[in-house]
């Protein structure tokens, strides 16, 4: 269970996620005018931010050692960042330098940091196989790790999805499959895409046992998430989890979201953090004191990597010409 | 082979993603069973702006915002076309056939041979490809040639918008599978650098474009220049830059399949002297099998070696210095039509 | 509900397609010696025969019209009988001859044939989204048709499937999605690939009402058609249904089925027609003398679609080049 | 370039099939991080014999028998290789790489790319290819060039034991994906027509294949003959029917990627002309890729017009004398080579 301590840190963790996404949001932006062009500036590319999506990530990741594997999806900055990956590494990656995590060669879609065994993917749901093949690696070693596959609602209609759920649970993998429920996959609402309004549902296909988990709270979160991992960890096999949480900001950068309408004023309001912070405030966890210096904690170390990414050097031309073989 | 319509001074110009709504519009003005099927089709317009405007002209019943599913929903376009209808379905970019590949190369490629001419697919496909903007490796290959190896399907990429008009109404009117592949490049999107040859004159008017005949936008003797999509705006702008120096012929193939093969032997026996821009990888593609046209032929026609500026076999990489090196960018084509000219 | 003068004609057909298998079992085999080549004699290729699965086809097929489709599998022989392909011209396919239905080109895993409505891939799962379009097709036009999707169990577990399922629930479509599940695919069990027992419970994952069947028993098969045909036509959505078959042969011929050990012998005396047989018999609908005659009469027509493709010319070599475009 | 190891006479002759299963026998036994995934790749041994025996020396642990998902346990086999383990995965027909195809090119290939060369992928992704057999247009294809146009795997494609054996250690033992196909022809199989040359004497002892170097089985003077894989029997075949009229130099390239250039464009140096056999489909492909190679170079190094004999631009037909009018026969192969000599 919960306790007050780790609710502290939880929402230091958030602060510190959101703390990155606004800084990169900022500075995603700053160099693309007059016209606004995609290709330009210090980051240049698709940019998909995971603002409101914190809680899944810390409650997660909470429960997870070095050991353990997320694949994440193209939204994959809350699960590296929660899950361990260097912030100043991850952002020099963004920023396209040589001292980037993959020297420049992946950027915010292609993550990887093998020390965290931490990946992500541009393609919807197909890391989700690949987090299976990392539990069987586990489990075929005798590890008591566990593997987790991160998606969005949107990709639980794709077929990788379904061929995930069922080998891993034939094979009883040490495997957690999480379904970021956002609501939106782009500008298709799940209610367009999703017939079902309980995803975790499909979990019984496979004979996998599941929840869905409302509210967008991660003691809530963290709560299912440990029942899952220790799950696995003791052999009991894969887990389904359906979060529902929101995204506060369009798909990518750029995005107006025309198509949203009224909902967005009300996600806006469901911002999980300042939820949780005044939560904390009223349980005496938390004082205007403290947030000032979690905030600015937060903000020294994001702003300390960005300048880091900012300082380092880019890559030369002809390293586009390094590994594509080992 | 014929350049692009002359139009005269003060006709409208539009954007080529403009162009293409325009022809599906029309087309679906004109037959009923017209509809368009994919992700963010319907009131987003398109990622990247191909169906802008239908959603609102047509509904919901006829421009259908689809799950991430795309062996599902191509396969079900294959499905609707098999029964007579025409979709024309989008794959939002053409990274993304590896989840729906079996669709498209063993169904709806196959079907019409297999049926041994009995059942006809007419499907359009259309897809953004290509990169420059820092897309990485998932999401910024135009990959025509593996489409083009298949056999079954035509392959369509207009470098402009008055041909991408024309080509989706042909393609559209079709009664073959198309793969119609429209470059975020040549689009005329607001939010991304764009050469003004992606914005042009348009009639209002519906017209077609043939499939299978490349165009000439810039007659010359002196070295042929074979480029396709996005990369032939550089190559007109690079032909046009060495005008009183050297005397380019810029083909603009328009189909990849079919291949415009007589375009390229008439040409290249004139010159002598062979440049393929190509923005898909270099080995095993496009750029080798021109080559190969001309050695079927007569590789005597060859004066001097052929010079391929095409990507080079790796995948696509993010940062901007480093995918730059890897396109095939100006500077790159008006070496490589120096080198041909010296040799 | 099934009637007395039904179960005749389903008895009928059902030795009608046996018969045709079994002749085609023969053909294949008869040429193929000294050493058995696969590519040999007078039916090359490949060869997925249907023996066990005819209560099946015929239970199903007994509730489509012309004007429905199907989208078989690689196994299609008895489901295209059924639904009323023409015998000889099939034959003449699977002959590889000129007056087949595709004059060759396609062969026994591709039949086409327009008229029915009737179609089949090598391709496991992937016809399902066909129907899926074809269903949509059906809707938009506003006809009373229906599209069913025929797979087998071990298909279940591809991604197609999923797809399929969720768009055809999504947008409710006229689709029935029948599961073939004879326990194998190939030489992998169904317990090797599925961990759970009843496959219709894939069905809650997109909201859509389902039944297995067991017991291979054409009139309970027929009547869970007819619910779900019923539901398709008045526009109530797709139905999946999974059937508990047998296969009585081989996966394809030549198949030495070692893998299959006592289960082979068992299932060997569920053979579904002799069964139907004795209760036909029983229940004095059928007599010595009615099944000699029904038999002789499949034999008759059989034999005649055999000697129309043996007498067929072949097509000329240059034909290959024919029919890759429109 | 080495032709194969002499054998003695008397020495143990097995088929490409058991070459095959015994090089992942022996790699699993000196590495327990080797398994083996796939559908019927068990008890059944895999439908082409290629894990025959597997199952029962290492039981159902190291040897998988999967669901029908193959999108599922290819990514699965990528997860277990970017763990660190060396996984041999088995699709069972080339044909089916549609319903898998993104975790193929799309992560199989590109995450050492990606990862800045911190991942590394060391997975065999092995199946079967080509026809001849009457298995129509869904089983019957070769395609290496939709694999070879993608970066970030070898492609190799053996035409007897001996290679695939020593192919097959090294493509274990490599660090990178490794795509591995093995031509139904080539596995003499008991029910399959077959070449002699389909089972040939193979050491007992480990051995490797160097993964990109082709051999020259059949060293000549006059023309080159360029194929790989089943063709290569073909081939070999012509040669040895015309040694005393025509000297042929045939190139077995054994490896797509990396493609051996030198080995080709030293052979063509000295003949000056070129006959490229080629069981996948003609156009966009290996073929082309070939000639570009020459004429990169020096288009004058071809005395006389390529001879592409490769599988016309058509789905495979089911009848055999449809199949065998495109199928690149010997008499094919023997008719490009008089052609290459008379032009
Ligand atoms: C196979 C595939 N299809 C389509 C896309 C384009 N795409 C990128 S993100 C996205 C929406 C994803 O929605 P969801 O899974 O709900 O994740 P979210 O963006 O909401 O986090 C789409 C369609 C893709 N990347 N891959
Ligand atoms: C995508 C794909 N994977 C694998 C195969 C090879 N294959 C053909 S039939 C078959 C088994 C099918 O089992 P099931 O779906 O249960 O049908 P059944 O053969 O039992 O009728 C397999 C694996 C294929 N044709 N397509
Ligand atoms: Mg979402
Ligand atoms: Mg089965």
């Amino acid at each position: 269970m919960v306790d007050n301590d780790m609710r502290v840190d939880f929402y230091k963790e958030m602060v510190r996620i959101r703390t990155y996404e606004a800084a990169l949001q900022r500075d995603y932006h700053a160099d693309k005018a007059p016209a606004w062009d995609i290709g330009a500036g210090l980051i240049p590319g698709e940019m998909h931010l995971s603002a409101g999506q914190e809680p899944v990530a810390v409650g997660l990741c909470a429960n997870l050692e070095q050991g353990d594997a997320i694949t994440g999806p193209h939204r994959p900055h809350h699960l590296a960042l929660a899950k361990g990956v260097d912030m100043k590494a991850m952002t020099a990656e963004i920023f396209g330098r040589d001292t980037g995590l993959s020297h420049g060669k992946g950027g915010h879609m292609h993550l990887f940091d093998p020390s965290q065994h931490f990946s992500c993917s541009g393609i919807i749901a197909q890391g989700m196989p690949v987090a299976v093949g990392q539990a069987l690696a586990f489990s075929r070693r005798g590890t008591a790790n566990v593997a987790v596959a991160v998606a969005g609602e949107g990709a639980a209609n794709q077929g990788g999805f379904h061929e995930a759920l069922n080998l891993a649970s034939m094979w009883k993998l040490p495997v957690i499959f999480i379904i970021e429920d956002n609501d939106w996959a782009i500008s298709v609402n799940r209610e367009t895409a999703t017939p079902i309004k309980d995803g975790s549902l499909r979990a019984s296909a496979y004979g996998m046992p599941s929840a869905r988990i409302e509210g967008n709270d991660v003691d809530a979160i963290y709560d299912a998430c440990r029942t899952a991992v220790e799950r696995a960890r003791a052999g009991g096999g894969p887990t389904l989890l359906e979060i529902h949480t929101v995204r506060l900001w369009g798909h990518f950068e750029g995005d107006a979201q025309a198509y949203r309408g009224d909902e967005l004023a009300a996600a806006t309001e469901n911002d999980p953090i300042p939820l949780y912070e005044k939560r904390l405030l009223a349980a005496g966890l938390l004082t205007e004191d403290s947030i000032g210096s979690i905030k600015a904690q937060a903000e020294e170390e994001v702003e300390a990597a960005i300048a880091y990414a900012k300082a380092s050097p880019e890559p030369k031309p002809s390293d586009a010409y390094l590994h594509v073989f080992a | 082979m014929t350049a692009p319509v002359d139009v005269e001074a003060g006709a409208r110009r539009v954007t080529t993603a403009k162009a293409i709504s325009e022809a599906i519009a029309q087309e679906m003005r004109a037959n009923p069973e017209v509809f368009v099927m994919g992700e963010d089709v319907g009131p987003y317009g398109g990622i990247f702006g191909s169906t802008g405007g239908l959603f609102e002209e047509f509904g919901a019943t006829r421009v259908i915002d689809t799950p991430i599913s795309e062996t599902g929903f191509i396969g079900a376009g294959i499905g609707a076309a098999v029964e007579g209808m025409r979709p024309v379905v989008e794959l939002m970019f053409v990274d993304f056939l590896g989840v729906c590949f079996d669709q498209i190369y063993n169904h709806m490629a196959k079907i019409h041979y297999e049926s041994g001419g009995n059942v006809k697919v007419p499907m359009v496909l259309m897809m953004a490809v290509g990169g420059g903007y820092s897309d990485a490796a998932q999401h910024s290959q135009c990959l025509w040639a593996t489409f083009a190896h298949m056999p079954g399907m035509k392959v369509v990429a207009p470098s402009n918008p008055y041909d991408a008009k024309g080509l989706m109404a042909s393609a559209i009117k079709d009664d073959n599978p198309v793969i119609f592949m429209f470059h975020k490049g040549v689009m005329g999107l607001p939010w991304m650098a764009k050469n003004p040859r992606s914005i042009g004159a348009v009639p209002e008017e519906e017209y077609t474009v043939p499939i299978g005949k490349a165009a000439i936008p810039h007659p010359g003797t002196d070295v042929t220049v074979v480029s396709v999509s996005m990369s032939v705006q550089h190559c007109l702008d690079v032909a046009e830059k060495l005008e009183g120096t050297t005397s380019v012929e810029v083909i603009d193939l328009r189909s990849i399949v079919p291949l415009d093969r007589e375009a390229i032997l008439a040409s290249v026996a004139k010159t002598g002297r062979l440049v393929i821009v190509d923005e898909d990888y270099r080995s095993f593609g496009l750029s080798g099998e021109i080559v190969a046209t001309i050695a079927d032929k007569d590789p005597s026609m060859l004066k001097v070696p052929v010079q391929r500026v095409a990507y080079p076999d790796i995948p696509v990489p993010y940062a901007r210095v480093l995918e730059y090196e890897a396109l095939p960018t100006r500077d790159k084509i008006e070496a490589a039509i120096a080198a041909a000219m010296k040799g």
